[in-house]
């Protein structure tokens, strides 16, 4: 079974079309990567994917069932999650606490509980802690727990986004260009990151930096102008002369 | 480092039940050494403190201005004008505030339900209608709210068994006006406790979280109208009680008394104290209540005539506000947290240098 | 009545301690009053004209020996605050009573607790009834300037038996001025009337009210308002072109400060500064600032510029020292041993026949607290009412309305502007 | 053309520049390396006047830009492309470029504007779409296509190739080439993907910790393995 | 009927001088980003010195000026010296600021001009004009009053959408680090923005003022339904201003006029929050922004 499927999305924004009758489908523990060139339609089709945008026609298939009407805060509760194209992170809380809103939908307690600090809210509290502290710590970046991100290194801002994204233990993650900004070391520790983690969940990434699609995709999808026009594994993707002439250029890397 | 982290924060309702029987140990105090007339503004300082305190939970934690958390005292303080009509009524005051908070709440909801798509601005014109167009509802509805006198708030008599414990630890007689600033700080201190366990928990994370990021907020599964919406409740509950104890002080729930100079006095309480900060909204709340009766008396005793005194007072209020504002842009406690944060850098030499607005107390 | 047992204002033990506010050779009021906000305009004025005739007597050696000092607070016209001031005035300056302080809402605001504190609230600025029609839980509260309703009788009356053809149109405030004043004048008039507008006080948009009126072709429009509103709807009438007769409450026809404010507006209908308001009609209970030849016009003339400050004699100020003037008959008739009830029961005993300024008698009694008794219907001409009838004098309820025959409008003031001496 | 003399910066406590000594020439491209907070972007911020130098001299063709505000830089020559999403999201895409235009004093010609929808037509078919719509890539092409209409002399570079797709990057950076040798652009690059920036520099510098490490020409730098190793991080 | 037709042009009257008030509100929304609470005391004072012009013996149209160049002159120099530091940070913090100068400029103005009634002249007839023999309700000054406000909207939407000067103000406003690098001296364009804006509101003060009484408070409920008349346009929106000022005038006036005055205020809200429920953006909001 597929952890994701989408199928004949359409989308349209006024008179432009972001998307027309893409489809698509993550394997279980495999990485798909989505490239493209710039205004293709990779980040729309992830808004589909979450929710933030509904599209025109096609519909999103998790895990063999339909997803009617889905909106962004169902996604912890279907096992997804997402990184953005740029940070998000909550500038005003910790780290720590940022990473504990990732981890927001495993815990029970209500509002009830947090009015009056019942013990259980409290045991749920500790809990979350826990486990945002060792995503963090997963990460290398728990000693940064107790700092406000805006006063942190950019690689080091986007691995607590990332942890954010991960403390939920989602079984399907998005990644949108989770490499911008990274020099090559870190991108190859990125790499090895995402590699590693198709043991625990399947991948489904958006990224302009080739090595590191290559790398780690098992397949790939590419898109120009909102429709599909290649689909395949890395190999067959980066000969394929349609992807050369809209995507990678003839000469470059 | 996890350690010390966890110790501190582990113990949330202990913590904030200690700091509770701290400040009721000083509220005792202050309220027997202080003369009956101070008693009457330390009442006054605590429903400011308890309405700033909700708008702290609000547009410091949750992020939603509101210029017209006024009116919402508005509806507490009506609530249990209606329920205090005479001395024989036998409504025991905390059932009154508890009344007054659940009707505020309920108004809360519905006004919450249609701010919760607002932003900016848009949320601002539309609490600020809010805030004068409640007080017009009292004017149209004369029979039920008494007009522009409004309805006379009868408080009943204080209970033998009140006076006698009170009699028994203190040694004084209780008075009226300290009976009311007893009750005022009691429901002040149970407020904020509830106020901070909220702030300090689950729901107080989801609440900022849809402040800073909305995007992220409901990538992590948070409904923002659902944050929305229960930070407006709870803050407008906060009102509500507010509200009630606005009635036991001034024994009057009048339109007059709910204009926009009071829901814009609240906010500024909350700025000027330190934005998200609950001891920020009490200190601010203190600031406005004793700075323009200081500034008069100061001003007559330097010969102005009494207008002109009076005149004083809004003119030193105003520019407080802008001068705060200008010298000291996160508030009193929020200097007060980035000079000690400084101090501490300086002596660990490296840590971050930006200090990010506004986190709860 | 108090909580905490023996507490009572009205404790009659003997060899008591003075009442707070009283020494051997002072005695302490306050009032509070809108200095500052919305309201001001007009209204801080009545402390200062009380303030300068206080400040006239304790020159001629103030009342008993004793120097009145007068405390003012602002309230600027907010209950809350008025609350808060009002036990400022009691817990902190102590005061012995408060005199004068204005506007219904905010003295309703503290009526209770100043009785339960046992402080004389005394004659208050503002003609709601409640004042003195519930002298049993209100014992120590007095109100001062004739109420709303027995003026809307009176005028209500007048009408009926002068114009029984007008179509009468009703321009209120819609607050107990409004209010009051209309149950007066229905007794009289119920079916002479066609129209009923309200405006809330603060909205200075009254063209739907006015346009409303004159739609339903009044031809005369009694106006219970305050003074700017006179002005207002004036402007508005010229601008719609209508032009009923005009009746205004004496609240609104303070001829000086309308005509003034008309004056600017200089086409057509208003010309010179007094002849504003020519033909329109209204009543008075004190004279005022334009009655040049009145005595007690000229005393007050000679106190303000003896001892007040910045600033004309108006007739904001000619108020507040007509209250003080009363408040110190008062002081006078409690005798050299100053207390509350003392006072109290010298108002009751003798207010009706006191001297002053007022037209008519105060109706203080020990069953009604209930101020000036009546009034007489002028038509300003020139600024200076022309009158048309004499004293008229009533009560609340079905009181009867009746000429005054106790001759207090033809008081003279005593050489040294100082009663009793 | 643009030479920095001992030029230190910093933040608070943070010393992000130090002693830093550069020139980037005339007619050449001058690529700016090294790791995550090495201080490049502080380094083009200080140079354009937004962020102050606490000592150390900045020449550009003879004028002391130590103390210039940044909005006089266009007027100067220069043009600052800054790291990130540097859109007016608020404005549309018209309007973002025809502030460019604006920027060198004067009035936006209508050739410019042509020049930069030849060069990315996403941008021209896109014209009246408010920025906030864009894509990242379309976005920081958009940013690019500003600098362009001020007609700049030198352009500081910021990122350029951040989120764009390698046929983009080539494109840009195949521009710049082009805008260098026909115009005579003079280009300060400041790159985090090392190998295209020397791909295309004529001379490069590397930024560790915010000390010059190295300063040499570009194929000299890419020859160097052990410096390529150790902060390049290729 | 004659009370309709007078509600209405009462109404429209009242509409416009609502819209004079938000056009300023617009106007430094767009050019600054901040919600300016003091507009009424700042329209209050320039009132006031037309006042003492006028009242020194000068014409009319000399205090008019007068009002006008002091409008532009105080709002430069507010901004210069009290707003510039919360340009661009935290937005309740202008808020309070704002508000904090409201309240300093109107203790001030009962200070200096004295806190009672004055009446302010007009330069046109008060008289309602007279058509086919029945006065109707709108007289000279509120012709002036129509015609200025739509000419100073021409003038707004001029500014902003064809103008260079109206580019770079609304850069500066969005986002002053990259309008700098784009050349624009954003210092320069803040105080401009607010110095017109001032200008706009000072033009709205002698509109309310104009052949009625003024005194420090006299603009205080114009500062609530000229923001609501502005935040149902959409603020950016100087059309939707004068929209929004139309709608409200129109509707309260009726309210006021048939229902009673104690609601008008309640209208006010329930307009603005339907017109917000549906649109949340205000009338002539912008198509809602791209959030991922
Ligand atoms: N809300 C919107 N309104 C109008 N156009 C939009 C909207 N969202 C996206 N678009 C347009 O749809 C197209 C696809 O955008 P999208 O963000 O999906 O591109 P992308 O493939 O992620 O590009 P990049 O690699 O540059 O991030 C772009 O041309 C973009 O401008
Ligand atoms: N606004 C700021 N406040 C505090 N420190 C800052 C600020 N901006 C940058 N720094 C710090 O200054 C140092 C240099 O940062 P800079 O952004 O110049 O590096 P960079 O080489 O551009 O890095 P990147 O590749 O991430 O863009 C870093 O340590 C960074 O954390
Ligand atoms: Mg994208
Ligand atoms: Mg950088």
């Amino acid at each position: 079974m597929t952890e994701l499927e989408l199928s004949g999305i359409t989308v349209r924004f006024g008179g432009l079309t972001a998307l027309q009758d893409v489809g698509l489908a993550v394997g279980p523990h495999q990485v798909h990567g989505v490239i493209g060139p710039n205004g293709a339609g990779k980040t729309t089709l992830f808004n589909v994917a979450c929710g933030f945008v509904q599209p025109d026609s096609g519909h999103v298939v998790r895990r063999g069932e339909r997803v009617e009407r889905l909106r962004p805060r169902d996604l912890p509760g279907l096992g997804m999650a997402r990184t953005l194209q740029g940070l998000g992170l909550f500038d005003r809380m910790t780290v720590l606490d940022n990473v504990m809103v990732g981890a927001d939908h495993h815990a029970r307690s209500g509002f009830l509980g947090s009015l009056l600090a019942l013990p259980r809210a409290g045991a749920d509290e500790r809990a979350l802690r826990d486990r945002a502290l060792r995503v963090l710590d997963d990460l290398g970046v728990a000693s940064y727990a107790d700092r406000f991100p805006p006063s942190l290194p950019y690689p080091i801002r986007k691995r607590v986004a990332l942890a954010r994204a991960l403390v939920s233990e989602p079984d399907l993650l998005l990644l949108d260009e989770p490499a911008s900004g990274l020099s090559a070391g870190e991108m190859d520790e990125l790499g090895d990151l995402v590699r590693a983690l198709t043991a625990r969940m399947s991948v489904l990434l958006v990224e302009h930096h080739m090595d590191l699609v290559m790398r780690v995709c098992d397949e790939i999808t590419v898109l120009d102008f909102g429709k599909v026009i290649a689909h395949g594994t890395p190999d067959e993707v980066r000969n394929d002369p349609a992807v050369l002439a809209a995507y990678l250029g003839e000469d470059v890397h | 480092m996890r350690d010390r982290i966890a110790s501190l924060r582990q113990h949330v309702l202990a913590r904030h039940l200690l700091l509770a029987l701290v400040g009721l140990l000083v509220v005792v105090v202050v309220v027997e050494s202080v003369s009956d007339y101070r008693n009457t503004q330390l009442a006054s300082m605590a429903y400011l403190g308890i309405a700033a305190g909700g708008l702290t939970v609000l547009t410091g934690i949750n992020g939603q201005l509101s210029l017209g958390h006024g009116a919402l005292m508005a509806i507490g303080a009506y609530t249990s004008a209606l329920l205090l009509p005479d001395r024989d009524a036998s409504v025991p005051l905390t059932l009154v505030v508890l009344a007054a908070t659940a009707v505020t709440l309920v108004v809360g909801a519905v006004v919450g339900l249609a701010a919760a798509r607002l932003h900016g601005p848009y949320l601002a014109g539309a609490t600020l209608a809010l805030a004068v167009a409640v007080p017009g509802i009292a004017l149209y509805f004369k029979e039920t709210f008494g007009g522009e006198q409004g309805i006379r708030v009868v408080m009943p008599d204080i209970p033998v068994w009140v006076l006698d414990a009170v009699f028994f630890v203190t040694g004084q007689d209780l008075t009226r006006s300290r009976f009311t600033a007893y009750i005022g700080w009691l429901t002040l201190i149970v407020v904020f406790v509830l106020l901070a366990n909220l702030s300090a928990g689950r729901t107080g994370r989801r609440w900022r979280a849809v402040r800073d990021d909305e995007v992220s907020a409901e990538l992590a599964g948070i409904d923002l109208g659902r944050a929305r919406v229960s930070a407006f409740m709870v803050s407008a509950a906060a009102a509500g009680a507010a509200g009630a104890i606005l009635a036991f002080t001034v024994k009057l729930a009048a339109p007059s008394a709910f204009t926009l100079t009071l829901s814009l006095t609240l906010l500024a309480a909350i700025v000027l104290g330190g934005l998200g900060s609950l001891a920020g909204a009490l200190i601010g709340a203190a600031l406005l209540t004793f700075l323009p009766s200081v500034v008069t008396d100061a001003g007559r005793s330097a010969g102005l005539s009494d207008i002109q005194a009076a005149e004083l007072a809004p003119l030193v209020y105003g520019l407080v506000m802008v001068l705060v504002i200008l010298l000291a842009p996160t508030g009193i406690v929020g200097s007060l947290r980035s000079a000690a944060l400084r101090g501490r850098a300086r002596r660990r030499t490296t840590s971050p240098t930006t200090t990010p607005k506004g986190t709860a107390a | 009545a108090c909580g905490a047992g023996g507490r009572d204002g009205s404790d009659g033990g003997g060899g008591a301690p003075a009442d707070p506010g009283v020494t051997d050779d002072t005695v302490t009021i306050g009032g509070s009053f809108p200095l500052t906000g919305v309201a001001a305009p007009g209204y801080s004025e009545i402390p200062t004209g009380a303030k300068a005739y206080f400040d006239h007597v304790n020159a001629q050696g103030g009342v008993h020996g004793r120097q009145i000092e007068y405390i003012v607070k602002d309230d600027g016209y907010n209950p809350t605050t008025t609350s808060t001031v009002t036990n400022e005035l009691v817990l902190k300056d102590e005061v012995f009573a408060t005199v004068g302080s204005l506007g219904t809402p905010t003295q309703a605001s503290v009526a209770d607790y100043l009785n339960d504190e046992g402080v004389p609230q005394l004659m208050v600025s503002s003609g709601s009834l409640q004042w003195g029609d519930d002298v049993d839980n209100r014992p120590l509260t007095f109100g001062w300037q004739p109420d709303y309703e027995s003026e809307g009788k009176i005028i209500g009356q007048w009408v009926a038996e002068n114009m029984p053809d007008a179509r009468v149109g009703l321009f209120l405030q819609d607050d107990d001025l409004g209010e009051d004043a209309e149950k007066g004048v229905r007794q009289y008039v119920d079916d002479q009337i066609v129209a009923v507008e309200r405006y809330t006080s603060g909205n200075t948009d009254v063209a739907p009210q006015i346009s409303g009126l004159q739609a339903k072709k009044a031809d005369l429009v009694l106006a219970f308002n305050t003074p700017s509103y006179t002005a207002l709807s004036q402007l508005v009438a010229l601008k719609t072109g209508y032009e009923p007769q005009w009746f205004y409450a004496n609240i609104g026809s303070d001829p000086a400060l309308v005509g003034s404010l008309l004056e600017r507006f200089s086409e057509g209908a208003v010309a010179g500064s007094s002849a504003a308001l020519d033909g329109v009609m209204t009543t008075e209970y004190i004279p005022g600032i334009d009655s040049t030849d009145d005595p007690w016009v000229q005393l007050w003339q000679q106190v303000w510029d003896e001892q007040g400050g910045d600033g004309e004699l108006t007739n904001y100020r000619i108020y507040g020292m007509s209250q003080a003037y009363a408040f110190v008959q008062a002081l006078e008739a409690a005798g050299e041993d100053l207390t509350r009830e003392g006072l109290v029961a010298a108002i009751e005993e003798g207010g009706t026949e006191w001297e002053g300024p007022q037209l008519a008698p105060f109706r203080y009694s020990a069953d009604s607290h209930m101020g000036i008794s009546g009034m007489r219907i002028v038509e300003l001409e020139g600024g200076v009412g022309e009158p048309l009838t004499e004293v008229l004098v009533t009560d609340i309820g079905d009181a009867e309305i009746t000429a005054d025959d106790s001759g207090q409008a033809d008081d003279s003031p005593p050489e040294n502007g100082v009663p009793g001496s | 053309m643009l030479t920095l003399t001992s030029l230190c910066a910093g933040y608070g406590p943070i010393t992000a520049l130090e002693d830093v000594s550069l020139t980037a020439r005339r007619g050449e491209i001058t690529a700016v390396l090294g790791a995550n907070g090495a201080g490049k972007t502080t380094l083009l911020r200080t140079v354009s006047g937004l962020h102050r130098a606490r000592s150390g001299a900045i020449d550009f063709d003879g004028t002391r830009l130590e103390t210039v505000a940044a909005e006089r830089m266009p007027r100067l020559g220069l043009a600052h492309v800054p790291e990130g999403r540097g859109v007016i999201t608020e404005l549309t895409v018209e309007e973002n470029l025809r502030l460019g235009g604006l920027g060198r004093g004067g009035r936006v010609s209508s050739a410019d504007l042509s020049r930069v929808n030849d060069l990315f037509p996403v941008l021209g078919d896109r014209r009246a779409a408010l920025a906030s719509t864009l894509s990242g890539g379309e976005r920081q092409m958009l940013v690019i296509g500003r600098a362009l209409m001020a007609r700049p002399t030198m352009l500081l570079l910021d990122e350029p190739s951040l989120g764009l797709a390698p046929r983009i990057v080539a494109q840009i950076f195949g521009l710049v080439r082009t805008l260098v040798r026909e115009d005579g652009l003079s280009v300060l690059l400041v790159e985090q993907n090392a190998r295209s920036a020397l791909s295309v520099a004529d001379h490069g510098v590397v930024l560790n910790l915010g000390r010059v490490v190295a300063d040499a020409p570009a194929d000299e730098l890419a020859g160097d393995d052990q410096l390529r190793h150790a902060y390049l991080g290729f | 009927m004659q009370q309709f037709l007078n509600t209405a042009l009462t109404g429209l009257t009242l509409g416009m001088v609502y819209a004079a008030f938000a056009l300023a509100l617009v106007l430094i929304w767009r050019s600054t980003r901040i919600v300016n609470f003091a507009q009424a005391p700042m329209a209050m004072t320039t009132t006031f010195v037309a006042l003492v012009v006028i009242d020194a013996g000068f014409s009319y149209w000399l205090g008019f000026v007068a009002a006008l160049l002091s409008g532009l002159v105080l709002g430069a120099v507010l901004e210069r010296v009290v707003v510039r530091p919360v340009e661009g940070k935290a937005e309740i913090n202008a808020v309070i600021l704002t508000l904090g100068l409201f309240i300093v400029l109107h203790g001030l103005a009962a200070v200096v001009f004295g806190n009672r009634y004055r009446s302010f002249p007009a330069p046109f007839g008060l008289e309602g004009l007279s058509v086919g023999g029945t006065t109707i309700a709108l007289n000279g000054f509120g012709i002036f009053t129509i015609v200025s406000v739509l000419l100073v909207m021409a003038l707004l939407v001029a500014l902003f959408r064809f103008t260079d000067v109206g580019l770079r103000m609304r850069a500066s406003a969005f986002n002053q680090e990259v309008a700098r690098l784009l050349g624009v001296k954003v210092g320069s364009m803040l105080t401009l923005g607010w110095a017109l804006a001032s200008l706009v509101g000072s033009l709205a003060g002698l509109l309310i003022a104009g052949g009625s009484l003024v005194h420090p408070s006299y603009m205080d409920s114009v500062v609530v339904f000229g923001f609501v008349a502005a935040v149902l346009g959409g603020l950016d929106s100087p059309l939707g201003a004068v929209v929004g000022g139309l709608v409200l005038g129109l509707s309260l006036s009726f309210v006021s006029g048939y229902v009673g005055s104690q609601l008008v205020a309640l209208a006010a809200l329930v307009i603005l929050m339907l017109v917000l429920t549906l649109r949340p953006g205000g009338l002539f909001a912008q198509a809602p922004e791209r959030r991922v």
